[in-house]
């Protein structure tokens, strides 16, 4: 028992320079960093380290680095991990090796679905809870005909059916779709078969620079003139920050955090700001979170032990500016309150960062897939 | 006639060196895994025997295919899925993977050996990509996601090959008889027929050969062993991925030939280590993000300055100083 | 008519458009492979990361100097040949008289290295380039509407891209450049001052992926890794058209962006893989190309 | 360099200690020649003696090259290749040089004219019927001895003053042979310099003023064409005639 | 009757885009000969060649070998059943020694080329062949020698030795004396001589000297077709050869 090697370190992963580097990225790094810091740099008296990798959203790359560091660095835990492609394929190795992941980065519900195992936590957001936030808002305005854009991989995927399936569930009917390589950069002619599908509403499954350039071609072939709505089901502050309001504005979204809500989330976002530069996304402020929530375990626990840790976790409800009353169920999954959001028109922004007003808050039990329908393997038979 | 057996038994003397040599080095294989972590060194051994089958191609071949990955990759999935799918045992699921990449190689070879030089490397460039997006839709390789957990499974059904040891012995083996294979094909009367149609392709022909036919059956050898690389390296990652279908990798290939030396028996394998040591040396420190750009200026280096690679260049110089 | 073949018009069509436009990106630059590719024997890997280029030097250029579009269309075709010029004089004029296969490497790794810097610097993500104000809007062609830009794009690369082929083929200074192509030794002995031909044409093949790039920064976004994957289909073009002819590689690109528009309307699956498959059938049936002179 | 009497005593060409190399290999050992204008000389030789090469040489076309080299008064060893040809220099290579993406009228036009006064297209066309009868075919689709004329024709056609000819016989049927030597003598009587390297002595020896004989890259031995009778057996030794 | 040819063509033809370069040629080669093939320039002598050696397609007419119809065999086929090409630049394998080119050419009847299991040793065998062809053509004493290391003449001798590997019926030389100095000329005239005996040999050749001394029969092309055929001494007298080839020069 004890501090393994008289040291907690952790490993942090993510798409460091692509497609995904501003949602997470080197602010996911800094943030994780300051979850440190303000830890004191020691828990137990034992020292705590961190080390960071680039993924480069391939899976090999991620998931030999997470071995490697494993093997021979002797890491006890991974945090970051973007690309729900990296995260499944690091996360068996995890499970092989016996150590903690916590996944802040990741989109795809099937993370503690299919795909979940004892070792993992899915801290932020997933397929699930956009689905239901921005898909059902989008039905019940009486956009009923969809057509998809996705980004042909695990998280595309399973955005689209965990769209497809509230669009069903609340009357709707999906009309077509098209699947489209990761890192696609003409969208003109998927944008030409949207246009064709007569759909009422386009939604993007996919994101990223993915997303923004989608959003671009359909303004410049005249989507929305011509009377179809889009609806991008990820899209994170970083991603309406650099596309500007004038093209985005209107957009609802479903986010698991939003700066400018509280007092709590205003303070600690200021704090990373003059870190960073920037306001952080959803998935920034989760990994601060998430390796908070972890450090405290082991001190509590005592040990950086992957049972005892991930028993602890389990145990202790997550109350901080992230989240109220946030709580790791069994399969992994974070359940927690996430809030429907709408993009500001440039009119009604007061500042630089000042993009979303909050519509309301999805309730943590509503937000994520419940026990009931889920696949995986640990809660299967409940 | 005394010039004969003086060249005869300076013959045996480079023989029996060469031999010494070898058995250094398998010695040094044998015990390398207790000082160095084992999955680095089977890193390096399959890369080593992938560099190994592409150098047979262009320096034995002459012909730069410029579509090499397409031939790991193919490996690669093909073991994952035959040994995930059929539950079949890690030597058979070697063996299918390497079949196909060889039957892949069949039919590359029948399209790209009509056209010489800078146009074969093309061709073989475009078909890769065209295997590459193939392998992004194929339901079998999972898409972007790769195949993933890949049982490393038991040897003949009995060696549990789950840890690194026992696996590195086996991918050593496997190193072992492939390098042994492409040093036999070399110095065969095959290898004597491909020399003489590097030298002078119209000439072959005029003489009978059906020079196509002795191409295609080097590509062929030398994709299935670059088939058999993959296949050994998915079981060695648990994992395949389209990382080794892009055409990046058939890039890197040909810069750990480069490096190393083409057309040298051992330049292949001394690119590999160099270029894999560099990657994972540099990939944790502060220039992580330079890796392209060090991968691209040794290139420029190796092909301005540097065209024997550093085998070629020992050889060279052994060469000017002890004879 | 409401359908054709089983489709609606407006998909065929406005496919066909977009393939056209596709077309016409693969024009220029098999057409700048094709150039530099007859003097200098040399397969210019480096050719998406100079169209890459193109687009960079446009967006850096609004975005630090408030250079606008009309005058980086002309100045970072300049700025980018000036680059490969450079590059040619003290890098690439080495490797003349060692086998073609060389200068392919040695482009191959200033590829890297370009992209490599590009992306450590900026990200793989786009940076966005908006479309010049003239340019905005588009017209309802009544099966789709087309943006102004787009027909900007078919019109600037058909003139440019003909334009280049009437210079080669039907006066004296393409004769020079002809006759360099095979021989450069003799017509250097005929008084032709042939590393600078050599120079300028490499300059001129590069400039002609550079004007791609710029024309491509509103549409696509602005990467480093925007000319890496399209090259390579590039390349496939150049195997189908054969490297004999200027004209074989300009309709060459235009052909197979229309073939490739048509794909995605019959078979959208195949949309990414269709050049190649036309690459294929071409070896079987014509291994020279299209256009190419028989081996 | 022996006192003979030339022609009209203007030098056309001198060459003094030309060396000259491909790579490593070191191929012409110090030629001193000296050749006036108006006057033809040949260059004889075994295969390999370095006759080509010292005609490249002129024209900078082999890897390395030290000594001097003067064409009408200009020192030309520093200059790059392509403006020696403006010196007033024609050369007509070896392997004919015809470039095949070019058709045979624009091969024949593609040279610059460097000075004034070369022939006129109608004029060549006289003298090469063939070529007129083929002029919109591809260059290399003419049979060997056609591209030999084609090659010899358009150097004519530049106004060069001083013609540097390599085996321009080689591959010609006799009827043809004969139709050049007679293009040679009436170029000679407009005053036009020609260095001519030849195989076929038979066609040299009546139109030469004087030959160079060459063995290993260099000169061995400089024979006026009125000392031919004398000197036949020194021939004979190097060349086997 | 056909027998006694070993080389046949019937009607003959290759156009060019409108242009008839081969013009319905009947060549017939008996066995035995060494049969010269001349012409102005432009008659369509290295058309006749590159057709009959499949380097170009006819377009009519038939060509035989041994009676049998080669018309669309390739040239892979043709080698193998003894019709060897020589090459006018000089083909050899450069970086090869000597001994290696001839061993090549011996090589493939042992019929384990396709063979990359075996050790190069199993080639020794064919070493004192190699070696008996190599003085066949005064080379013995190079066989070690790397081939570019050679002069230009002994390279054309290395090139008729791995002709005569390959027991050729019937060998094509294609201007074999070309940009040869005299001494060469006359050491491969006499060489050709003496691989002559028991095999027949067609060549293309503008020296009349090689031609007149050598050959045994004559065809003369004259714009792709026949002018006359016939021995040295009646074609050089015909007037019609003399006024389109020979000129003055015949004597
Ligand atoms: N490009 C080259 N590289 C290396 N060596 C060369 C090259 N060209 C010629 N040589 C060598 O230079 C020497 C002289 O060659 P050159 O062509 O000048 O001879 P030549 O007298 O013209 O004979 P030929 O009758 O063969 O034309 C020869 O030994 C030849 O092998
Ligand atoms: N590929 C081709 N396309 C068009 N015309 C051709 C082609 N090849 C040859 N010719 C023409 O056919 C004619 C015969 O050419 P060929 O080369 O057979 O002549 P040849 O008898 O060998 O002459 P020489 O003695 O000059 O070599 C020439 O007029 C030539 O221009
Ligand atoms: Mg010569
Ligand atoms: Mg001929």
């Amino acid at each position: 028992k004890g501090i393994s090697d008289d040291e907690v370190r952790i490993g942090y992963l993510a798409d460091m320079s692509g497609t995904y580097s501003a949602l997470a990225g080197s602010g996911g790094l800094e943030a994780a960093k300051m979850a440190i810091e303000d830890f004191g740099g020691k828990v137990n008296g034992k020292k705590i380290t961190i080390v960071s990798a680039d993924d480069q959203n391939k899976p090999d790359i991620g998931a030999n680095k997470v071995r490697q560091w494993i093997d021979v660095d002797n890491i006890d835990m991974v945090a970051g991990m973007v690309s729900s492609a990296v995260t499944i394929a690091v996360n068996k190795v995890v499970e092989a090796k016996d150590k903690i992941s916590i996944v802040s980065g990741s989109a795809s519900s099937a993370i503690t679905n299919q795909y979940c195992t004892a070792n993992s936590v899915h801290y932020v957001y997933d397929t699930y809870a956009l689905a239901h936030g921005t898909g059902e808002a989008v039905v019940q305005e009486g956009g009923d005909t969809w057509f998809f854009l996705t980004a042909d991989y695990a998280f595309g995927h399973a955005m689209e059916g965990d769209v497809t399936s509230v669009v069903k569930a609340s009357g709707g009917k999906v009309v077509g779709g098209v699947r489209h390589p990761l890192a696609t950069n003409d969208f003109s002619s998927f944008i030409l078969q949207a246009q064709a599908s007569g759909a009422k509403i386009v939604g993007l499954a996919n994101a990223g620079a993915d997303t923004t350039n989608a959003l671009k071609t359909a303004k410049e072939f005249g989507v929305v003139q011509a009377g179809q709505k889009l609806a991008g089901l990820l899209i994170f502050l970083t991603d309406v920050y650099s596309l500007g309001l004038e093209t985005t504005q209107g957009l609802q979204l479903t986010t698991g955090f939003y700066w400018d809500r509280t007092p709590e989330t205003r303070a600690w976002a200021e704090r990373y700001k003059e870190r960073t530069g920037a306001m952080p996304t959803m998935v920034q402020a989760g990994i601060y979170s998430s390796v908070n929530h972890y450090l405290n375990a082991v001190k509590a626990a005592g040990t950086d032990a992957t049972e005892a840790v991930m028993s602890q976790m389990k145990k202790t409800p997550i109350n901080d500016f992230f989240a109220t009353n946030g709580q790791i169920r069994d399969d992994g999954r974070m359940i927690h309150d996430m809030y429907l959001a709408e993009v500001k028109k440039p009119s009604e922004s007061q500042s630089e960062w000042d993009l979303y007003k909050i519509l309301r808050t999805i309730p943590a039990d509503k937000a994520f897939r419940p026990l009931s329908e889920s696949k995986c393997k640990l809660v299967a038979g409940r | 006639m005394t010039t004969q057996t003086l060249d005869s038994s300076a013959m045996d003397k480079s023989v029996s060196k060469n031999r010494m040599l070898y058995a250094v080095l398998l010695f040094l294989g044998l015990v390398a895994p207790l000082a160095i972590y084992p999955v680095f060194l089977m890193k390096v051994l399959c890369f080593a025997l992938f560099a190994c089958a592409f150098n047979l191609m262009l320096g034995y071949g002459g012909l730069l295919s410029f579509g090499h990955a397409a031939f790991l990759a193919t490996g690669g999935y093909i073991t994952g899925h035959v040994v995930m799918q059929w539950g079949v045992t890690p030597e058979i699921g070697i063996l299918i993977g390497t079949l196909c990449s060889a039957a892949m190689g069949f039919v590359f070879g029948k399209l790209a050996i009509r056209r010489q030089g800078i146009y074969f490397a093309m061709i073989t460039l475009a078909l890769s990509q065209l295997v590459f997006f193939l392998y992004v839709q194929a339901p079998f390789t999972g898409g972007e996601n790769g195949l993933q957990g890949i049982p490393r499974g038991e040897l003949f059904g009995v060696i549990s090959l789950a840890d690194n040891m026992p696996m590195y012995y086996f991918v050593f083996a496997i190193f072992v008889l492939g390098f042994a294979l492409i040093h036999r094909t070399i110095h065969s009367p095959f290898g004597q027929i491909l020399k003489a149609i590097r030298e002078n392709e119209p000439r072959a022909v005029s003489l009978g050969y059906d020079v196509d036919k002795y191409k295609l059956v080097a590509f062929v050898i030398s994709a299935g062993l670059a088939g058999l690389a993959g296949s050994t390296k998915s079981l060695v990652f648990q994992l395949s991925s389209l990382t080794d279908a892009h055409w990046h990798m058939s890039g890197e290939v040909i810069l750990m030939t480069l490096l190393g030396g083409v057309g040298t028996i051992f330049g292949p394998v001394v690119g590999a280590a160099t270029v894999v040591t560099l990657q994972n040396y540099l990939s944790q420190g502060p220039l992580a993000s330079w890796v392209p750009v060090i991968l691209g200026l040794i290139f420029v280096i190796c092909v301005l300055i540097f065209r024997s690679g550093i085998v070629g260049e020992i050889q060279k110089f052994a060469k000017k100083n002890f004879s | 008519m409401a359908e054709l073949l089983g489709f609606p018009p407006q998909v065929l069509f406005g496919q066909l458009l977009i393939g056209l436009i596709n077309g016409s990106f693969y024009a220029l630059l098999s057409l700048g492979l094709a150039i530099i590719f007859g003097l200098l024997n040399i397969i210019n890997f480096a050719h998406g990361a100079q169209y890459m280029l193109g687009a960079f030097v446009a967006w850096l250029g609004l975005k630090f100097l408030g250079v606008n579009y009309w005058v980086s269309l002309i100045l970072a075709p300049l700025v980018v040949a000036a680059i490969g010029i450079a590059l040619e004089k003290t890098l690439l004029r080495r490797l003349y008289k060692e086998d073609h296969l060389y200068g392919l490497l040695l482009t191959f790794g200033l590829a890297l290295m370009i992209e490599g810097s590009f992306v450590h610097f900026f990200g793989v993500s786009g940076q966005p380039y908006s479309v010049p104000q003239a340019l905005t809007g588009g017209n309802n062609l009544g099966f789709m509407f087309l943006p102004t830009y787009r027909a900007w794009i078919i019109v600037a690369s058909l003139v440019i891209c003909f334009g280049t082929w009437y210079m080669i083929e039907r006066t004296k200074l393409g004769a020079y450049l002809r006759a360099g192509t095979e021989n450069p030794q003799l017509l250097q002995a005929f008084g032709i001052n042939v590393p600078l031909l050599i120079t300028l044409t490499y300059g001129y093949g590069v400039a002609l992926a550079a004007f791609a790039g710029v024309l491509a920064a509103p549409i696509y976004s602005v990467s480093p890794v925007m000319g890496s994957n399209l090259l390579i289909v590039v390349f496939a073009v150049v195997v189908i058209g054969g490297m004999g002819s200027i004209m074989g590689a300009i309709v060459t690109g235009l052909l197979m962006g229309l073939i490739e528009g048509l794909t995605k309307v019959f078979y959208p699956e195949a949309s990414t893989t269709v050049i190649f498959l036309v690459m294929i059938v071409v070896l079987l049936v014509r291994p020279a190309g299209l256009f190419g002179k028989e081996a | 360099m022996s006192d003979n009497e030339h022609k009209t005593g203007v030098e056309q060409l001198r060459v003094a200690d030309l060396h000259a190399f491909y790579g490593e290999s070191h191929i012409l050992h110090g030629i001193d020649m000296k050749v006036n204008r108006g006057e033809l000389v040949t260059l004889l030789g075994r295969n390999g003696s370095g006759r080509s090469t010292t005609l490249k040489s002129i024209m900078n076309m082999v890897g390395k090259r030290t000594g001097s080299i003067m064409i009408n008064g200009n020192e030309t060893v520093g200059m790059p290749a392509h403006q020696i040809a403006h010196l007033g220099v024609g050369f007509c290579p070896e392997e004919r040089g015809i470039f095949s993406s070019l058709n045979v009228e624009e091969n024949l036009m593609l040279p610059p004219t460097v000075r004034s006064g070369g022939m006129s297209i109608e004029e060549i066309y006289e003298m090469f019927p063939n070529l007129y009868e083929r002029r919109m075919s591809q260059g290399t689709r003419l049979s060997g001895g056609e591209q030999q004329m084609l090659a010899m024709a358009r150097i004519l056609r530049t106004g060069a003053n001083l013609l540097l000819l390599d085996e321009i016989t080689e591959g010609l049927a006799p009827v043809i042979v004969q139709t050049l030597a007679e293009v040679l003598t009436k170029l000679k009587e407009k005053g036009l310099t020609i260095v001519l390297v030849e195989q076929n002595f038979r066609f040299a020896a009546p139109l030469a003023d004087r030959h160079y004989l060459m063995e290993h890259g260099s000169i061995v031995e400089e024979i006026a064409s009125h000392e031919l009778e004398d000197k036949m057996d020194i021939l004979n030794t190097y060349l086997g005639v | 009757m056909s027998q006694d040819f070993v080389l046949e063509t019937q009607s003959l033809t290759k156009e060019f885009k409108g242009f008839t370069a081969v013009d319905d040629v009947n060549l017939q080669v008996q066995r035995g000969h060494i049969h010269a093939l001349i012409g102005p320039n432009g008659a369509g002598k290295t058309t006749c060649f590159n057709l009959l050696t499949k380097f170009l397609t006819p377009t009519r007419g038939t060509i035989l070998f041994n009676g049998k119809d080669i018309t669309h065999s390739s040239p892979t086929d043709i080698a193998k059943m003894g019709m060897v090409r020589s090459f006018q630049i000089s083909a050899v394998f450069p970086h090869l020694t000597v001994m290696d080119n001839v061993r090549i050419a011996l090589q493939r009847k042992l019929g384990t080329s396709f063979h990359f299991w075996k050790s190069d040793k199993s080639l020794d065998v064919l070493n004192d062949r190699a070696m008996e062809l190599l003085e066949e053509v005064d080379l013995g004493k190079w066989a070690d020698t790397i081939t570019v290391e050679m002069p230009y003449g002994r390279k054309r001798a290395l090139e008729l030795a791995t002709t005569l590997a390959l027991e050729p019926e019937l060998m094509l030389l294609d201007e074999p004396t070309q940009g040869m100095g005299h001494e060469d000329v006359e050491r491969v005239m006499h060489l050709i001589k003496k691989v002559s005996a028991g095999r027949t040999i067609l060549m293309v050749e503008h020296n009349l000297h090689v031609v007149s001394s050598l050959s045994d029969r004559i065809t003369v092309l004259q714009r792709g077709a026949v002018l006359t055929e016939g021995p040295y001494e009646e074609v050089s007298q015909n007037p019609d050869v003399r006024e389109a080839y020979m000129g003055s020069e015949a004597a």
